[in-house]
């Protein structure tokens, strides 16, 4: 017989006695010893002689299926001897255990593919972050609760997706950097995007891009425009989001895409 | 009602959101009313073709996701972290801790012969499993059990949705007692992780 | 198509989506079809009274978020006592001040990219952190540190145990590796407690 499979393709001697039964068409509740004796036996030789790493647990499991095999061809004692040094012990006793273990081992392995299946499904599905409710928070002093506490593994995992948002939010084509932005352009995309929205845009959603060029040149932007009158700027309280809409001059108003180039 | 729901599902996104909650914000509807409209907008969701997201259980709860389609194009654009698949090894081991919990490492690794250690503790960190208790007698061996979070990632809603055994020697009665017993650990347990 | 960009809406959620990157996914649809379908998209949310959702204009793209109305029942989901007690803003704040204290807000937000005025005050209020004095120059920003309520909360005896902070920005999976080592140790020590 050929053996194509590695041994750590097996999570262990149960494993691998399985895989043996199925590939031999043995029937479970009927395992022949001698037969899957010599196959595993056959099977372990095959590894070593290919230097692989056998964990103890293999041999062990080749020693109990040799001492089984040995007994079953030795005659029964007609009479348990009770004067031996170590009790009997009866090959099909064994033969049973081992039958219960493959048995129970298969109900869990099997219990286990389809739990893969339930993840492989589940790692389809994708959520966003939670969203930041803090804005709606009346006050922040409700003490911490003790059975709830955070952990630092909460910490760092925040931490951690702090790290991929900011890498999510790069722009994805870096060379926009590097090209002149110009501001008139600018301009217009604003006042479109303001009448688009035909209400006041928060001032920060104007910065989506973070990089240096494109927030200095929004920046000139906004100003420029409220120079002109064609966009007014109001903030209700401290720390509030400044809310940018549409002014009196923004109806007469046209910037030249080729003015103002930084 | 139904609004308040999907905007909620939205906020809340990843973290879920849970029947308690929306009871909180719309005091005047009962848990049965509340469970009865989200099945709907499940429903609602997936017959919806124009629609890429749709409703998921966790326990106590639910969570707005993407669906299996959206895939390919989610992966660029979520902040949360990919986490690898289990080992066949870290899955036997929690499949045998979530039919015969509580149970001890020793008795994992008669199951599954061979040293289940370094499973037992990729379980624990994922937040899988946890220890529920110690073992009668001498050596007072740790037990474990799974936790909520095992619930959510394999997708199920409650323990009985666990695939039944093929020749079913557990009863399932037993098994429910069990998990009752611990259920109000395991909520604390998905806190502290 | 509309399926698509319903789904990266949801998951790049506040963030914003821009044109540019729907084309990114969907190559084969010119800006000026994305505009139309985000367009009618925007319209049915806003006629759908049994949505809580709606798709507002960014410079460059667009953004889901919650209906006007939805702002009541925002406050009052954060008034319900949460099981997660820190949100993720706060978490990233101080963790960040643990590992670069002393530090000013403005450092701060330019780690994080947006404001923090918010997650400070609530650090602040629950005493995680405080002022340890203020910066060299003009300004003079104040700076802050974390306290040993700090250490107490998150389960450390001393600063020097919280675990190394690799490149994680380049790294993220082997950094949650790393954690997860961390997580290992500081269980134990709990434990012990």
């Amino acid at each position: 017989m050929e053996y194509t499979v590695k041994i750590d393709a097996f999570e262990g001697p149960l494993d691998l006695l399985l895989h043996l039964i199925k590939k031999l068409e043995i029937d479970i509740y009927d395992i022949p010893v001698a037969e899957i004796t010599d196959q595993y036996l056959d099977f372990i030789h095959q590894m070593q002689r290919l230097e692989l790493d056998i964990a103890s647990e293999y041999l062990v499991m080749a020693a109990t299926l040799i001492a089984m095999k040995s007994r079953m061809l030795l005659p029964k004692p007609e009479l348990p001897d009770e004067d031996a040094d170590e009790s009997y012990e009866d090959p099909e006793e064994t033969r049973e255990a081992l039958m219960q273990q493959l048995i129970d081992y298969r109900r869990y392995k099997e219990a286990a593919e389809e739990l893969r299946t339930n993840e492989t499904e589940r790692m389809q599905l994708f959520s966003k972050l939670p969203s930041d409710l803090s804005r709606y928070a009346s006050n922040d002093t409700t003490p911490i609760p003790v059975s709830g506490r955070a952990t630092i593994h909460d910490m760092l995992k925040a931490f951690q997706r702090m790290m991929i948002r900011k890498r999510l939010e790069a722009p994805l084509d870096t060379k926009i950097a590097r090209q002149v932005l110009p501001i008139g352009r600018q301009m217009n995309e604003m006042i479109g995007t303001l009448r688009r929205a035909g209400r006041p845009v928060s001032f920060d959603s104007f910065f989506q891009y973070r990089d240096r060029t494109s927030v200095v040149v929004t920046f000139l932007a906004l100003l420029e425009l409220m120079k002109k009158n064609v966009i007014y700027c109001i903030q209700k309280t401290n720390f509030a989001d400044i809310m940018i809409g549409l002014g009196e001059g923004a109806d007469e108003f046209e910037a030249g895409t080729d003015a103002f180039n930084y | 009602m139904r609004s308040i729901i999907e905007g909620l599902l939205y906020l809340t996104g990843e973290e879920g959101l849970m029947v308690d909650q929306i009871k909180g914000v719309i005091p005047d509807c009962s848990e049965h009313e509340i469970r009865n409209m989200v099945e709907k907008m499940k429903k609602d969701n997936l017959d919806n073709e124009s629609s890429g997201l749709m409703i998921v259980d966790l326990p106590g709860g639910y969570r707005l996701t993407t669906k299996p389609f959206m895939a390919a194009y989610a992966e660029k654009f979520t902040a949360i972290p990919k986490t690898a698949p289990l080992s066949q090894a870290a899955l036997e081991t929690v499949a045998i801790i979530a039919y015969k919990q509580p149970i001890s490492r020793i008795a994992i690794e008669e199951v599954r012969g061979v040293k289940s250690e370094r499973a037992i503790q990729t379980l624990m960190t994922k937040g899988l499993i946890k220890e529920v208790g110690r073992a009668e007698g001498t050596g007072r061996a740790i037990l474990y059990g799974i936790t909520s979070v095992f619930l959510d990632y394999f997708g199920l809603h409650t323990l009985d949705e666990l695939p039944p055994l093929l020749d079913a020697a557990i009863h399932p009665n037993e098994q429910l007692d069990a998990f009752d017993l611990f259920y109000d650990k395991y909520k604390e347990t998905v806190k502290d992780l």
